[in-house]
């Protein structure tokens, strides 16, 4: 695994980019870890608490450990006129967690998320930010078996 | 009438949208260089004369716009919005994945006007592959000199809509909390980083290289007289046809539901199309001969917005869908302003409550009392917007309300 | 200048002058929550929200600049419409137990309602749990009580500088966190208690001094702190004769060193006064024991063996060690004493300790 | 301070902080030199041995030897002068006996004053020109710069300093010497100095004297006085057989307690007049019950020379008296009459003896307090000193070379010990100890070590050493911290169970000033 210093100090030319490098963190650790977010907040010059209020307020940033995958399943309107709520709960019931939890093997975590833009193929869910579309409880299994 | 008129797709999937040349061979930069070419003043008004308005919800003249940047700052930035947040829009996807460099040239056109050579590209966090894109397609530019020193740069979002509202995506660049600033100072006048800003959307960028190629004349004279140009539209919900569509603006909402999508799906009729994305009215079916563009639809009490048509047929549950862009919005609120940030938490609530059929009069009173102060005393657009869908349908949908109170 | 309409008064104010400023000028009382003139602008309680004729929305005055022709009514229907939602708003979030909080009678939420009518809220529903208990003896943080305004985060930032606090989450789930909502003893925080001086209402309350006196219960006596040589000005807050707490004054005629802003020990480190531990009988040695006497017997004595070792050995055998914590009336008379009655100059205070 | 404190916060733009731990020791000052840094863009330079809240925000950091405060000064005039940063105009016009000044500095080169003070050379060159260019340049100090054998010396330098780059009589400029008690500036305004009347008036100029004898209707002594650590030596040899300790407790915060307590011990008369039975008091023949400050009216002057009204808020204590009172019945009853029904008539009476006091009354500080001097009712007040002249004419440069600090690190004490003070403890803990919250969060001393000095003791954080000089040792807990450099260790002297003056040295002072070394003396810490 590559270190969080050397993530954050690939991001340290961007002004103000302290995003960028939780981004660039989430990409290899899935979640933000409580020293990457002092260390980030130390390089781009704000407060720790200013650094937490950050990364708090953005839904795809998260500070608590997460699994390998995160599925995100959209409840917007077009895609829960889709069968949204259906498939929220296939996924639930597939993977044995509720939204916001992680399964217990660290594989998956299952979050909700508004609209992802791919409105043209609902119900919508991503898997690492992967758009999958048309997804139905009965390809569901198959969906999902494709991540290791 | 009914058919689209391609101007900012019209070479959508000839070419690659990551390679400069490409886009070169098709007549693309010559409007950047004819801007480059004229004083920014008169630039400023060329784009001006054109009509272009805003294409990301306020409708603002975009020329107009770019003039009430000081002359004399030293630092100005060109921000383009492509936080496109709004359920049921990915226009400003479909524009970048087809026609990446429109986008770029518009951006570098806008900052000739201004006097800027620093741009940035402000990217919803869900769309990581169009940053990949961009990226790509800025670097092919900048290779081919066609930017000239106009620089851009890529700058992720991490899922907030609010970030589409202007200042709170200028937060957003500076590493901040998404919330809105409030307004004077507008960012025309005090920015990113304190300095004067232009932000404008994608397509409102990508309109650019044509007007400048074409003349502002050609542009005016498309679509509607007061909202010229194009709009890209995405239709979902029950239509035949899923997908995107360019244009011009004087095209009505009956032909874009009925030619381009094909009409309802499975057959059924329609009893509700909301536009605009999540935050629009529901209008009607008596509605729907009015033209898409923004006074229209303002006159009808809706709003063109990002150009979402969501389509919804007679067996649709409007409280249900109504009470689920009720948690669309009390999931957004960035929580700032205390009309926005308890008006969508009661929102929902009371909206739940009506869905599940427990509540009575009471309730839709004081959601409407609600509704009416978020709209005049909210900060953003974002809670004055946020109680549309549920006034819009207690005045056209009264019936499905009053089926599910006690 | 520019002349604006105020409540059909018309005033003229310099170019710059913010709406909320004009109106007070006209004399128009607007309710703030978020506001302070100390600190930067937040506009986001929207309780100062006013009509001004031609506008679509209601304007927040603390954040809109006065314009020229302005025409503005601050107690317009509209207007008292909205303050009475956001109140009814922040009223269902707002855990109400006015019968035991500190603040009862200095809080903000609660004049409000009281001058706006505002009874009960009608969106009373699910209430926010966000308190939990932050082992400090200095700062009470009861969340539920808290509204939002920012006031705490932005005097920790930009008045006292530790930026130990900030807004987590967002929408319905914000509150005020430390970094990873941990302990404040574990973040920057500084207890100075600047936060418990902005605080609206009762989220932030001072522990030391919790069930002593409410501020219609006390009086409050201007004085200067009795620590370092700053020099910051504070209120002693007294109730039957006994020192309760101390609280901040803002105004800088009445402040000028600290407007308002003190640190651990002149906001939380008081409590000496009230201390079982004083001397309150003066004391004899005998036998090698201390023990009480009266002032004659305690004066007569220290006079006499002054007087034995002036004669004895001189006026240069005794010394004074003044104090740096006295005041100067008193350190001028003591070492008047040594000098004029009884001539020595052997006369000092630890100024180099 | 030659300058007033808001200065600090608006108009300097760049700081010299010295031997301050602001943030801590004088908190409020602190926070409006970080908020001027912040918001303002002002620049700030750190020069302390420990790395202080402050020193994260610093344009350049001098992590430096405590003790080399004069090596590191000159170094920094000698690059102003190299360089040619010097404020050519003000020294020939407000200034003299720069040339030897000139001199002496030739010698410390940034890389000479390096090696003495452990510190960058580039970063003492970096410093010297964000002072010597800022607009307007501020030096504060306090303890750290004067509590060392060469105390005198290094203020000296702060000022050379200034008077080289003309950063003195202008807003946000100036010398300025952060005090550490509440009235410390007024106690010595007073008077309550061995060698001056109130308002510094030499005690042995006869025309002086001569003007008190009038005013105070008796013969006056014409011989200097004693300080407090020559008091405490010739009580020690039963010279001194009486003394008066009014507010102060020398058993805790006096050098080498064990030293102080054998003079006290030696007394034929110890009084003591303070507001708890002190460590001092409990040595007393007698002791007088005073109050605190808010059972007293009064005035207190801080250390930007600001003279401020006390309220009395409640009635004293039991049969306390306010201390005023305690000293006119002592003195009426040594036949002395002193008769007042106030302290503003005392006040009244200084303003007749104290001429920078003269036009201060109880009225015009009702609101806001006066900057002295003031010296008529017409006046304002003066935030500022030598904005047009210095008290004596012109600015006087002084030529000062670098020495060592008296006990230095050597094979048996290995370390620097320096002492201070904590957040949330003021002085002898008098009044925080018996702070309900303070005490609680903070109920004993800790001894700061740097994590290397300790992995090489072997030593854990939190685990209980003991703290060892030639003086004595104590017994605290260690706080493993990189708040201190290697080689270096704090200790705080709040705490008489723990005192830290058990281990400070007695037998050094600043020649002139008379201050102890607690800034550095030879250390050891041993296991327990």
């Amino acid at each position: 695994m590559a270190d969080y210093k050397d993530i954050i100090a690939s991001c340290k030319d961007q002004k103000g980019g302290i995003i960028e490098a939780f981004h660039a963190l989430q990409q290899e650790f899935n979640y933000i870890p409580r020293e990457a977010l002092t260390e980030a907040a130390r390089v781009f010059g704000i407060s720790e608490a200013q650094a937490y209020g950050v990364a708090t307020f953005y839904s795809y940033l998260s500070v608590e450990k997460r699994g390998k995958y995160i599925i995100r399943m959209c409840e917007s309107a077009p895609c829960h006129v889709a069968g949204a709520d259906e498939l929220l709960k296939a996924i639930e019931k597939e993977l044995s967690i509720k939204v916001g939890e992680t399964t217990s093997d660290g594989k998956f975590t299952l979050e909700l998320t508004e609209c992802v833009g791919q409105c043209q193929a609902t119900p919508v869910i991503t898997i690492n930010s992967e758009p999958l579309f048309n997804v139905t409880a009965e390809v569901l299994p198959q969906v999902l078996s494709a991540y290791k | 009438m009914a058919e689209e008129m391609r101007v900012l797709l019209e070479y959508a999937d000839k070419i690659n949208p990551e390679i400069a040349d490409e886009y070169v061979k098709i007549g693309g930069y010559v409007g950047l260089e004819k801007a480059r070419k004229m004083d920014p003043n008169d630039l400023i008004q060329e784009v001006r004369s054109s009509g272009l308005r805003g294409r990301g919800g306020a409708g603002f003249n975009a020329g107009m716009k770019w003039s009430f940047v000081p002359k004399n700052a030293e630092i100005k930035y060109v921000v383009c919005n492509l936080d496109e947040g709004e359920p049921g829009t990915y226009k400003d996807r479909i524009i970048c994945e087809k026609n990446a460099q429109a986008l770029l040239e518009g951006m570098a056109i806008c900052g000739a006007a201004i006097d800027s050579n620093q741009g940035y590209i402000y990217c919803r966090g869900e769309y990581p592959f169009i940053v990949k894109l961009l990226k790509n397609a800025i670097k092919s530019a900048k290779e081919l000199g066609a930017l000239g020193d106009f620089n851009i740069e890529v700058r992720m979002g991490a899922g907030a809509y609010v970030c589409g509202e202007e200042t709170a995506l200028i937060e957003s660049i500076e590493g901040h909390r998404g919330e809105p600033r409030f307004k004077p100072p507008f960012p025309g006048v005090a920015g990113l980083w304190g300095v004067p800003t232009v932000v404008n959307n994608v397509e409102t960028f990508a309109c650019l290289p044509s007007i400048l190629t074409n003349g502002a004349a050609w542009f005016a004279g498309i679509g509607a007289a007061k909202y010229p140009g194009t709009k890209v539209l995405t239709l979902t919900g029950d239509t035949n046809n899923p997908t995107y569509f360019e244009v011009p603006t004087d095209y009505i909402l009956r032909d874009v539901i009925y030619k381009l999508g094909g009409g309802v799906k499975g057959g059924k009729k329609l009893k509700a199309v909301q536009v605009g994305g999540t935050s629009g009215a529901f209008i009607p079916e008596s509605n729907l001969d009015t033209p898409i563009d923004f006074d229209s639809m303002g006159a009808i009490g809706a709003a063109l917005g990002s150009g979402a048509v969501f389509v919804m047929d007679e067996t649709r549950d409007i409280v249900d869908i109504v009470s689920r862009i009720s948690k669309f919005f009390e999931h957004e609120s960035c929580g700032k302003c205390n009309p926005c940030r308890e008006g969508t938490f009661r929102c929902r609530e009371i909206m739940e409550k009506i869905n599940s059929g427990k509540a009575t009069q009471k309730d839709i009173d004081n959601i409407l009392l609600l509704s009416r102060v978020m709209k005049k005393a909210a900060l953003c657009g974002l809670g004055q917007a946020a109680p549309i869908p549920i006034e819009s349908t207690i005045k056209h949908f009264a019936d499905e309300y009053a089926r599910k109170i006690v | 200048m520019i002349t604006l309409t105020i409540n059909g008064k018309e005033i003229q104010v310099p170019k710059g002058t913010m709406v909320l400023d004009a109106c007070q000028q006209a004399g128009a009382d607007i309710p703030t929550l978020c506001y302070d003139p100390d600190l930067r602008l937040a506009g986001s309680c929207r309780m100062c929200v006013v009509e001004a004729k031609g506008r679509p929305n209601l304007m927040a005055a603390c954040v809109s600049p006065a314009e020229n022709g302005m025409v503005i009514e601050t107690e317009s229907p509209d207007v008292v419409e909205s303050r009475k939602i956001i109140l009814e708003l922040l009223l269902a979030r707002h855990k109400l137990e006015c019968h035991t909080c500190e603040r009862d009678g200095s809080c903000k939420l609660q004049d409000y309602c009281y001058r706006y009518g505002v009874t009960d809220s009608r969106y009373l529903n699910e209430m926010p749990h966000f308190s939990k208990e932050d082992p400090n003896p200095f700062i009470k943080r009861d969340y539920d009580k808290c509204i939002m305004c920012t006031k705490c985060v932005r005097v920790c930032e930009e008045i006292t500088g530790a930026q130990a606090i900030n807004v987590e989450d967002r929408g319905h789930h914000a509150k005020i966190s430390t970094v990873f909502d941990g302990k404040l003893a574990d973040s920057t925080c500084v207890f100075c208690g600047q936060c418990v001086m902005v605080c609206p209402v009762g989220a932030l309350t001072s522990k030391v001094s919790a069930g002593k006196g409410r501020s219609y219960q006390t009086q409050s006596v201007l004085t200067t702190c009795t620590y370092c040589g700053t020099g910051c000005t504070f209120e002693l807050n007294v109730k039957d004769d006994h020192v309760v707490g101390v609280t901040s004054v803002r105004d800088s005629e009445l402040s000028p060193v600290n407007k308002g802003a003190l640190c651990v020990k002149g906001r939380f480190g008081w409590d000496f006064i009230e201390s079982e531990d004083r001397l309150t009988t003066p004391l004899i040695k005998e036998n090698g024991e201390l023990r009480p006497a009266s002032w004659d017997e305690a004066l007569d004595f220290a006079a006499n063996k002054i007087k034995e070792i002036k004669a004895k050995n001189g006026p240069d055998a005794l010394a004074l060690f003044s104090s740096a914590r006295a005041t100067n009336e008193e350190n001028y008379l003591a070492q008047k004493l040594f000098r004029a009655a009884i001539g020595t100059n052997n006369v000092d205070h630890c100024a180099r300790l | 301070m030659t300058n007033s404190i808001n200065e600090l916060e608006k108009d300097a733009t760049a700081v010299f902080l010295i031997g301050t731990n602001t943030t801590e020791n004088h908190p409020i000052i602190g926070y409006k030199i970080r908020k001027n840094v912040r918001y303002n863009g002002a620049k700030l330079i750190v020069a302390d041995p420990r790395n202080i809240e402050l020193a994260d925000i610093a344009d350049v950091y001098l992590q430096f030897r405590p003790g080399t405060d004069v090596a590191l000064v000159n170094a920094m005039m000698n690059v102003i002068i190299t360089e040619g940063l010097d404020a050519k105009d003000f020294i020939a016009n407000r200034t003299e006996n720069y040339e030897q000044v000139a001199e002496v500095v030739k010698k410390y080169t940034p890389e000479y004053a390096a090696e003495i003070c452990g510190v960058d050379a580039e970063d003492i060159r970096k410093a010297a020109r964000i002072y010597a260019t800022a607009e307007r340049g501020s030096i504060c100090y306090a303890m750290g710069v004067t509590q060392h054998s060469t105390g005198t010396d290094n203020v000296k330098t702060m000022c050379n300093l200034a008077l080289l780059t003309g950063n003195l009589g202008k807003a946000g400029t100036g010398v300025n010497p952060l005090r550490g008690q509440n009235n410390v500036q007024g106690a010595c305004d007073m008077g309550a100095l061995p060698v001056s009347y109130p308002a510094y008036q030499a005690v042995t100029n006869p025309d002086i004297r001569a003007k008190f004898e009038k005013a105070w209707g008796v013969p006056l002594s014409p011989n200097n006085g004693l300080t407090i650590p020559d008091v405490v030596n010739k009580a020690h040899h039963g010279e001194i057989k009486g003394l008066m300790v009014f507010g102060e407790n020398p058993m805790v915060s006096d050098p080498d307690i064990t030293h102080v307590s054998e003079s006290l011990d030696n007394l034929e008369l110890l009084i003591v007049q303070d507001i708890f039975l002190t460590e001092t008091a409990m040595k007393a023949d007698v002791v007088f019950p005073g109050v605190t400050f808010a059972e007293k009216n009064g005035t207190f002057s801080n250390t930007e020379r600001r003279v401020q009204r006390v309220r009395q808020a409640i009635t004293p204590k039991g049969d306390a008296h306010p201390d005023w009172q305690i000293i006119c019945e002592l003195s009426n009853r040594l036949g002395y009459p002193m008769n007042y029904s106030s302290p503003e008539e005392i006040f009244e009476e200084i303003r007749t003896v104290t001429p920078s006091y003269a036009g201060i009354n109880y009225q015009r500080i009702d609101n806001t307090g006066i900057h002295w001097p003031c010296p008529n009712e017409e006046h304002p007040g003066t935030p500022i000193l030598h904005g047009e002249k210095f008290n004596r004419g012109l600015g006087l440069f002084h030529a000062i070379e670098f020495k060592e600090p008296y006990e230095l690190p050597d094979a048996e004490y290995p370390l620097i010990l320096s002492t201070g003070r904590s957040l949330f403890h003021y002085h002898t803990g008098t009044m925080t100890r018996r702070s309900s919250a303070l005490n609680e969060f903070m109920p004993s001393n800790v001894v700061q070590i740097n994590p290397e000095t300790a992995a090489a003791l072997n030593i854990v954080d939190n685990e209980k050493v003991k703290l060892v000089t030639r003086r004595g040792s104590i017994e605290v807990n260690a706080q493993v911290t990189e708040m201190v450099p290697a080689g270096v260790v704090f200790t705080f002297f709040h705490f008489s169970e723990a005192a830290a003056n058990i281990l400070t040295q007695a037998e050094v002072f600043d020649p002139v000033a008379k201050i102890p070394e607690y800034k550095v003396s030879a250390a050891r810490i041993d296991k327990i």
